[in-house]
C-alpha cells in the first residue's frame, strides 16, 4: 500500500465506506473515481457553479472544495441516494420531472442537492428563500423558472399536506 | 494538485504545536474554500497542511451584555448567518453574511477562513470593522489580540505569524444610538462584488448630530479600507443631504481601486460615492430610531 | 385524427428518471479499463513562430505515456468551411506557428491527469514572437501582420466529398480577409432616393461564451485488432465529427463508432470538429489505449468556440409613414485565429432577417478578418443576435426621430403570410404579426411606452426570424420505426439530446401517429451505428428535419398498418382508425384486431416482412445544395420560427444598473408537440438574451482571455430572473411535423433588443454596445448631461 | 527628478543600477550591453514565485527613450510574463529631469489564473515601487 495515502470512513447514501485515499483527493474526486458515484458532476473546479453540490451532514456543500480527508466521520448524500432503491423518485425529483425542470441535466445534480437541502432545513421557505439558497447553483438551459417552480410545488403540496 | 501531508488537529493546543512544527512548509486549513483552489491551480503548494476545521472549541457564538459577542473562528458563514443571536443584535453581520458567495461555501467556509485569506473583496471584514471587532491570535508561544483593522496588510496579506492562528472575533456590545448598515454593489446579484461598504453612524441621542461615523469599504485598496476624512466630516454635525454628499465625495477620493474586468477604476470611485451616501442615509434613519 | 392524445401535451421528458437520479451517461462519465488522460499545452503567446519544442523531460516524468507536438499531426486539416474558394485550415496541433492563445502546441498522455499536467510545465517551446493584431478593422490595413500565408489542401475537400464537381484551390488571403459576402436585391440607390429621412448607425455585439455546463470532454478508444475507433464525445451531430475523425485520421466512416451519450449543454458550442478531438483519437490510435480529454472551465473559454464579435454599420432609408424602403448593411465579423464558421455567420446576418419585414431593396456586404485570437462559432441564433440589434435598435430610434411608434413601425412594414421572399423562400406560416401585437399587449405598451422616463423605466420591442434546418448537404436525416411483436415500437433515430429534448418530442412524434402512449416508444438514438442519418441540429432544424424524418416514418409505419389491417378486416383503410395498440372500425370500434394480430398475418401472408416504417427528411427538398455564402442567393429554409419579445426595464440612474421587471416572448414555433420542453427552451432564451443585452462579454487583452472563469464571467443567477411570460402565437407550418417548426433559437435575439430599446425608452440614451453594462449606462448617461 | 538628463540617462541604460529598482530583484547578470538575466522574486500574499527574466533594450533613442522588452518565465512553472516598457526622459533644466515611464504587461499560465483583478493591482503596485526606487537612487546617486 502507498505509505501516502490515508484511511477514512465514511457513510456514504447510508452506505458505510472505508477507503484509503491520497489527502489531496476532493470529496468529488472521491464520489466520482474512488466510489463510481458519477451522477455528481463537475463544471467549474474553483467552487463557483455548484454542479457538484452533496449534502454533508444535512449541509449543502460543494464537492470540489472539500477534501475527502474532511468528510472522515461524515455521512455524505450524493443525487443517487435521493430516490429509494427500488426506483421511487423522492417528492422533489417528481417534481423536476413534472415541471421540465431541466435540460441537459448536467446541473440537475447540483440543483437537487441544494433544494433538498433548503427543504429539509425550511419548512416555509419564500420567494426570496429559494431563490436566495439557490444562488449557489449556475444553469445555462432552464433560465430557472421552471426549475423554481418545481420547488415551490413542493413547498405548497407540503403545505396542503400538513393542513 | 501537488501531493502533501495532512494533519488532522483535534485540538487548539495540538493544532499549534503542529504548526509551530511546520510553520515554514505547512499551510492551515480550515472550510477551505479559497485554499482549495489555489491548491488545485497549483498557485500554492505547501508540502503539508494542517487542517483545525474539526476544532469544536472554536466554533462557538457567545454573547454577553457586557463583554458583548465572540464568533470563534471555525463558525461558518451559514450559522453566523442563521443566528438567531446575530440576527437580534447585530443584524448587519447576517444581512452582510447573506451576500458572501453561496449558500454551499457558506455551510463549509468559516469566518476565521475568510478573514485569513484576507481578499480585498470580502464582504465579512468591513462588517466587522464597522463593528470595532478585535481578533485573538493564538500559537504555542501564547496569544494576542488585535483590532481587526490592523490585522490586514495587502492584498492577501494579513500579520499573522506563520505559527499563529486565528482564534476568534471578539465584538463589543451594541452601542447605544448606533446603527451599522451594510450595502454592496454587483452586475448580477450575486456577482463579484465592485464595490461593497458597512457605515456605522452614531447620534446624539434625540438628535439630527452624528456622534461618531465610521466608514469601511473593500474591492477599492489592497486591504479593507476605513475612510477617516470621510467619517471625520460627519462627527459633531447635524446630517444633512449635502453633507452625507459631501462626505461621500471625500470617501471616493479616499479609496485607491485598480482597474479590472469588472468595473475601471473611475467607475468604482463613483459608486462609492453613491454607496456611501445612500449607507450614510439609511444608517442615519435606524441609528435614529435605535 | 384532430383529437390528439400525445402531442400538444407537457408530457414528462424521457431522459428526466436518467438525469433526475444521477445515471444519466455523459461523455465525463465514461471510464475504460486501461484509460490514459491527456492534457494539452496550449500557446502564451498570440503570435509566434515555434523554433523549436523540446519533449524529452516531459516525456522522461514516470506515468507519461506519449508527447506529440504538430510534428506528429503535420498537414492534417479541417474547418467548419471547407469548400472549392475556402479550405480548411484549421489544425489540431500549430505546426511552425502559432496563432492565438490558447492553441494547442503539444499534447501529453499520461496515467492520470496530474501527471499529463506536470509533464505540460517541462515541455519546452522556443518561440519567436511575431508582431500580433487583435482588432479587425486594424487587421484589414495595409502593413498589418499577415496571420495566415498560403492556405492549401493536401486531399479533397468537403464539397467535393459531398459531390461538389469543383476541385478547391489554394489561396493567399489579402490583408487577412478571410472571406466576404454581398447580398443585394431590388435598387438601393433609387431605394434611398425615395426615402423621406435615412439614418445611419453602428453597433457593436460582443464575443461571448456559450458556456454549456458541461465542458468540452472526449473518450476514444482504437482497437488495433479491428482498426476501430470507438468514440464518446460533446457533439450536436454526430455525423460532422466522424466525418472529420474519418477525414483527419484517415479511418473508414463505418470503423468510428459514436456512442450515444447525454451531452451537458451545447448552444451550437460543440457543433464543429475541434482539436483536442482529433489529438484524443490520434494518441489513442498511437498507444492503442483508451483516451480521456476534459478540457477545463478556463480552455473552454480561450480554446474553444466562442460567438463572434460583430461590428455593423447599418443605413436605412424610410418614408415618412415608417415604410422603409432601403437597407444597406456592412458587417465585420472578428473570425478570430482561424476562419471557422465566420463566412456562414455574416451570410446568416442576412438570411435571418428577410424573413421578418419586407425591406424592398436591400444590400448586405460582409467581411470576415483574421485575428490574433481565439475563433469563433455560431452560438444560438449566429449571426441573427448581432444584425437585430444593430436593425432594430436603429428602427426604434427612426420612430423617435419621426415620432412613430415602434409597435406600428413593425407591424407597417410586415411581409404576409403566403409571400415569397427574394431568396424564393415562401412564408406558408408567419405568426409574426399575432406575436408583435400579443407581445406589446403583455407588456402594456399603449399605457407605459415613452411614459415612465420620470419613473426611469421603459419598455423596448425586438424581433426575429429563424431557420428551421438548412440545406447544408447532407442535411438530412433519416428515421426507422419496428413494430414490435407485442404492438410497440422502437423507435431508431440519430438525433443528440443536448438538453434540447429530441428524446422526447421525437417519440411523442411517432406514438401520436400511430395511436399509441409515449410509453409505448422505445427509443434507439444518437448512436453512429445503430442510427441512420442524422445531420438536423444545425440550424434550428432539429425539430422540423429531424421530427420530420420521424413523422414521415411514422406515418409510414401507419399507412402499412393499416393497408395491412384493411386485408384483415377487409375494410377501406380509411375507414379504420388505430388506437391501443389495437386498428378497428370508425363506424364499429369492437371490430378490432390488436398490431400483434396484424403483424402475424402480415409475416405469415407476405412473405415474413415484418412492419417497418421509414421516413426521410430534408430542410429544403427542392434545391441540391447549399446555397451561396458569398452571394446569398438559392433557397434558405422551407419554414422560419418567428419571435417578438418586450421588455419592461427599470435603471438606476446614480449607478447606470439596469434591473429588467418584465420580459414577454410571443413566439411561433409551428405546432407545440411538448409545451413544457418549448416553454423551456424559450425561457432559456430570454434570460440568455437579458443576460446578452447587460452582462455578458469575453474581455481580452492582447489576445488574453480576462475572464476565462465563472467568476469574472458573469451570467445570471436565480436572484436575476425576472418575470417572464411566454405567449404561443403558433401558427401551424403545413411542411413540419404535426405543424411544428423552429423553436430553439429565434427568441435570444429578439429578447436582446426588447431590452436595449427599453433601456432607451427609460433613460433617453441610446447604447449600441452590448452588454449594456452599469458602467456603459453610467458613462452614457453621464454624457447625455453633458449635452 | 532632481538630477541631470545625462546622469538619468547613464543609471537607466545600466543594467545593475537599474535592476536595484526593480522589486524584489534578487541578482542581475548581463549578457551583454543591451541584455540582461534576473531572478525576481514576486508574489501575492500566500503565493510566491521567482521569475527569471530576461531583459532586453531594444531601442535606444540616447539620451531621450529606450524600450525594453522582458520576458520572464517562473521557476516553479507557475506561468510566465512578457512585458514592454518605455521610459522616456525630458530635460527640464540643467538640474532637473522629467521621467515618464509606462508599461504593458501580458501574464500568463496558472498564475494568470489567479485572476485579472489581482494581476493587475500588482503591477499597478510594482510600477509605482519601480518608480519610488528609481527616483531614491537617482537623487541619492547624485550626492554620493
Amino acid at each position: 500500500m502507498d505509505s501516502s495515502k490515508k484511511t477514512i470512513n465514511v457513510k456514504v447514501n447510508g452506505e458505510p465506506y472505508e477507503v484509503s485515499i491520497k489527502p489531496k483527493m476532493t470529496l468529488l474526486q472521491l464520489l466520482r473515481n474512488e466510489l463510481g458515484l458519477t451522477g455528481t458532476k463537475q463544471a467549474c473546479m474553483d467552487n463557483s457553479c455548484g454542479a457538484c453540490t452533496v449534502i454533508v451532514n444535512k449541509m449543502a456543500v460543494k464537492a470540489c472544495s472539500v477534501l475527502a480527508m474532511q468528510v472522515n466521520g461524515k455521512e455524505v448524500t450524493t443525487v443517487e441516494g435521493l430516490a429509494s432503491k427500488d426506483g421511487k423518485l423522492s417528492i422533489l425529483q417528481e417534481a423536476f420531472l413534472e415541471h421540465s425542470a431541466f435540460q441537459c441535466g448536467f446541473c440537475s445534480p447540483g440543483k437537487l442537492m441544494s433544494s433538498t437541502a433548503m427543504l429539509e432545513e425550511l419548512e416555509n421557505p419564500t420567494e426570496e428563500d429559494i431563490r436566495r439558497d439557490m444562488e449557489g447553483n449556475l444553469c445555462r438551459c432552464t433560465g430557472y423558472v421552471q426549475y423554481l417552480e418545481a420547488i415551490k410545488e413542493v413547498v405548497r403540496q407540503r403545505k396542503e399536506g400538513s393542513k | 494538485m501537488k501531493d502533501f501531508e495532512y494533519f488532522s488537529a483535534s485540538s487548539l493546543q495540538e493544532a499549534c504545536s503542529l504548526i509551530s512544527q511546520y510553520k515554514d512548509v505547512g499551510k492551515v486549513l480550515a472550510g477551505g474554500q479559497s485554499l482549495i483552489t489555489l491548491l488545485r491551480q497549483k498557485l500554492i503548494s505547501p508540502t503539508c497542511l494542517i487542517d483545525i476545521k474539526g476544532l469544536k472549541e472554536l466554533d462557538f457564538i457567545e454573547f454577553d451584555k457586557k463583554s458583548g459577542l465572540r464568533i470563534g473562528a471555525l463558525t461558518t458563514h451559514r450559522a453566523i448567518e442563521k443566528s438567531p443571536l446575530i440576527q437580534e443584535k447585530y443584524n448587519v453581520l447576517s444581512e452582510m453574511e447573506k451576500s458572501v458567495a453561496s449558500v454551499q461555501t457558506r455551510n463549509w467556509g468559516t469566518i476565521g477562513g475568510n478573514l485569513c485569506s484576507a481578499d480585498p473583496i470580502g464582504d465579512p471584514a468591513p462588517s466587522l470593522i464597522a463593528l470595532g471587532a478585535k481578533i485573538k491570535l493564538v500559537s504555542a508561544k501564547g496569544e494576542r489580540a488585535v483590532a481587526l483593522e490592523e490585522f490586514f496588510t495587502d492584498y492577501f496579506t494579513t500579520i499573522i505569524e506563520p505559527d499563529e492562528i486565528l482564534a476568534e472575533i471578539q465584538l463589543p456590545p451594541p452601542a447605544a444610538n448606533t446603527a451599522v448598515e451594510y450595502m454592496k454593489f454587483a452586475t448580477i446579484e450575486a456577482g463579484i462584488k465592485i464595490v461593497s461598504t458597512s457605515v456605522a453612524v452614531t447620534v446624539e441621542a434625540g438628535s439630527d448630530v452624528c456622534k461618531d461615523a465610521k466608514i469601511v469599504m473593500s474591492a477599492v485598496a489592497p486591504i479593507p479600507l476605513i475612510t477617516k476624512k470621510a467619517a471625520e466630516m460627519l462627527k459633531g454635525k447635524k446630517l444633512t443631504d449635502d453633507l452625507i454628499e459631501e462626505a461621500a465625495k471625500m470617501a471616493a477620493s479616499e479609496t485607491d481601486p485598480t482597474t479590472d474586468v469588472h468595473a475601471s477604476a473611475e467607475y468604482r470611485k463613483e459608486i462609492v460615492k453613491v454607496l456611501v451616501k445612500r449607507a450614510i442615509k439609511k444608517a442615519f434613519e435606524k441609528a435614529k430610531k435605535a | 385524427m384532430n383529437e390528439r392524445s400525445v402531442v400538444g401535451k407537457p408530457l414528462p421528458r424521457v431522459d428526466g428518471k436518467a438525469k433526475l437520479t444521477g445515471r444519466a451517461k455523459f461523455t465525463t462519465d465514461v471510464v475504460l479499463p486501461g484509460m490514459l488522460h491527456a492534457k494539452l499545452l496550449r500557446s502564451p503567446l498570440p503570435h509566434a513562430k515555434i523554433r523549436s519544442i523540446d519533449t524529452s523531460k516531459a516525456e522522461k516524468l514516470p506515468g507519461v505515456m506519449a508527447v506529440i507536438t504538430g510534428k506528429d499531426t503535420w498537414g492534417i486539416r479541417y474547418g467548419f468551411v471547407d469548400t472549392p474558394n475556402y479550405p480548411a485550415e484549421e489544425r489540431p496541433i500549430a505546426e511552425d506557428k502559432v496563432r492565438f492563445i490558447g492553441e494547442t502546441v503539444a499534447a501529453v498522455a499520461a496515467i492520470d491527469p496530474d501527471t499529463a499536467e506536470d509533464a505540460l510545465d517541462l515541455i519546452e517551446v522556443d518561440y519567436d514572437p511575431l508582431p500580433p493584431i487583435f482588432d479587425p478593422e486594424e487587421a484589414m490595413k495595409d502593413g498589418a501582420p499577415q496571420i495566415h500565408g498560403e492556405i492549401t489542401r493536401n486531399t479533397s475537400c468537403a464539397w467535393e466529398d459531398w459531390g461538389v464537381a469543383r476541385k478547391s484551390h489554394s489561396y493567399t488571403p489579402v490583408n487577412n480577409v478571410a472571406a466576404r459576402v454581398l447580398v443585394t436585391y431590388g435598387d438601393v440607390e433609387k431605394g434611398f432616393a425615395e426615402a423621406d429621412y435615412i439614418r445611419e448607425d453602428r453597433s457593436r455585439s460582443p464575443g461571448t461564451s456559450h458556456m454549456a455546463m458541461e465542458p468540452h470532454t472526449m473518450v476514444a478508444s482504437w482497437d488495433p485488432f479491428e482498426q476501430k475507433l470507438d468514440v464518446w464525445m460533446n457533439h450536436m451531430a454526430w455525423e460532422l465529427k466522424r466525418y472529420w475523425l474519418h477525414k483527419t485520421l484517415d479511418i473508414p466512416l463505418p470503423k468510428i463508432r459514436i456512442h450515444k451519450t447525454y451531452i451537458g449543454g451545447a448552444f451550437g458550442g460543440k457543433a464543429p470538429c475541434f482539436d483536442y478531438e482529433v489529438i484524443c483519437a490520434f494518441l489513442s490510435r498511437k498507444l492503442c489505449k483508451p483516451i480521456k480529454i476534459e478540457l477545463t472551465r478556463e480552455e473552454v473559454f480561450s480554446s474553444c468556440r466562442n460567438s463572434h464579435r460583430f461590428d455593423i454599420s447599418i443605413k436605412t432609408g424610410v418614408k415618412k409613414d415608417g415604410t422603409i424602403v432601403a437597407q444597406h448593411c456592412n458587417v465585420i465579423v472578428d473570425a478570430g485565429a482561424y476562419k471557422c464558421s465566420a463566412p456562414v455567420a455574416m451570410f446568416l446576418s442576412h438570411g435571418m432577417c428577410d424573413c421578418c419585414l419586407d425591406r424592398k431593396n436591400v444590400r448586405h456586404e460582409g467581411v470576415a478578418v483574421y485575428t490574433n485570437k481565439n475563433f469563433n462559432f455560431a452560438r444560438r441564433g449566429h449571426g441573427a443576435p448581432q444584425m437585430r440589434l444593430a436593425a432594430d435598435g436603429q428602427y426604434d430610434q427612426i420612430c423617435e426621430d419621426l415620432g412613430l411608434d415602434p409597435v406600428e413601425f413593425l407591424t407597417k412594414n410586415l411581409r404576409k403570410k403566403g409571400d415569397v421572399i427574394p431568396n424564393g423562400d415562401r412564408l406558408d406560416s408567419y405568426g409574426l404579426p399575432e406575436a408583435i401585437k400579443k407581445s406589446a399587449e403583455a407588456i402594456k405598451w399603449k399605457e407605459k411606452r415613452g411614459k415612465q422616463r420620470d419613473k426611469n423605466r421603459g419598455v423596448g420591442i425586438g424581433i426575429n426570424g429563424m431557420f428551421s434546418g438548412s440545406g447544408y448537404w447532407p442535411f438530412a436525416c433519416t428515421a426507422i420505426i419496428r413494430l414490435n411483436h407485442d404492438g410497440t415500437i422502437t423507435l431508431i433515430e440519430g438525433d443528440c439530446e443536448f438538453g434540447q429534448g429530441p428524446d422526447t418530442t421525437y417519440s411523442q412524434i411517432a406514438a401520436e401517429a400511430l395511436g399509441l402512449t409515449i410509453e409505448d416508444v422505445t427509443l434507439v438514438s444518437s448512436d453512429s451505428e445503430l442510427c441512420p442519418m442524422n445531420y438536423s441540429n444545425f440550424l434550428s432544424g432539429g425539430m422540423f428535419v429531424g421530427g420530420g424524418a420521424v413523422y414521415n416514418a411514422a406515418i409510414d409505419l401507419r399507412e402499412k398498418l393499416l393497408k395491412v389491417a384493411s386485408e384483415v378486416m377487409r375494410a377501406k383503410p380509411e375507414d379504420i382508425e388505430l388506437k391501443d395498440k389495437k386498428a378497428f372500425l370508425k363506424s364499429n370500434p369492437k371490430r378490432a384486431y390488436t398490431f400483434t394480430e396484424i403483424q402475424r398475418y402480415h409475416i405469415q401472408k407476405h412473405l415474413g416482412d415484418p412492419l417497418f416504417g421509414i421516413g426521410y427528411k430534408k430542410a429544403v427538398p427542392e434545391i441540391e445544395f447549399y446555397p451561396s455564402l458569398s452571394k446569398g442567393t438559392g433557397r434558405f429554409t422551407d419554414a422560419y420560427g418567428f419571435t417578438a419579445s418586450t421588455a419592461e426595464v427599470e435603471v438606476d440612474r446614480e449607478t447606470g444598473r439596469i434591473r429588467v421587471l418584465k420580459i414577454v416572448v410571443a413566439e411561433d414555433s409551428g405546432y407545440e408537440i411538448n409545451t413544457a420542453v418549448c416553454r423551456g427552451q424559450l425561457v432559456s432564451q430570454a434570460v440568455q438574451g437579458m443576460s446578452d443585452a447587460l452582462f455578458e462579454e469575453i474581455m481580452d487583452d492582447e489576445g488574453r482571455v480576462l475572464n476565462p472563469n465563472l467568476v469574472d464571467y458573469e451570467i445570471p443567477r436565480a436572484f436575476d430572473v425576472p418575470e417572464i411570460e411566454i405567449i404561443d402565437c403558433s401558427d401551424f407550418e403545413p411542411k413540419g411535423p404535426w405543424g411544428a417548426k423552429e423553436i430553439g433559437e429565434c427568441a435570444r435575439a429578439a429578447v436582446i433588443s426588447a431590452v436595449v430599446n427599453a433601456v432607451y425608452d427609460a433613460t433617453g440614451v441610446r447604447v449600441m454596445r452590448i452588454p449594456v453594462t452599469p458602467e456603459r449606462m453610467f458613462n452614457a448617461l453621464k454624457a447625455q448631461e453633458k449635452k | 527628478m532632481k538630477a541631470p538628463i545625462q546622469q538619468v540617462w547613464q543609471f537607466i541604460i545600466n543594467p545593475e543600477l537599474i535592476g536595484n529598482c526593480v522589486p524584489g530583484c534578487e541578482k542581475i547578470e548581463a549578457i551583454d550591453d543591451r541584455t540582461y538575466v534576473a531572478t525576481v522574486k514576486a508574489g501575492v500574499g500566500p503565493i510566491k514565485v521567482r521569475f527569471k527574466v530576461t531583459t532586453s533594450l531594444t531601442q535606444i533613442d540616447e539620451p531621450k527613450h529606450i524600450h525594453m522588452e522582458a520576458k520572464g518565465a517562473d521557476l516553479g512553472m507557475a506561468g510566465n510574463f512578457t512585458q514592454g516598457s518605455d521610459v522616456y526622459l525630458r530635460e527640464v533644466s540643467a538640474t532637473e529631469t522629467e521621467v515618464a515611464y509606462s508599461s504593458n504587461v501580458t501574464v500568463n499560465g496558472r498564475i494568470a489564473l489567479f485572476g485579472d483583478r489581482i494581476m493587475r493591482a500588482q503591477a499597478k503596485k510594482i510600477g509605482g515601487e519601480f518608480i519610488q526606487a528609481l527616483k531614491e537612487k537617482i537623487e541619492g546617486h547624485k550626492e554620493t
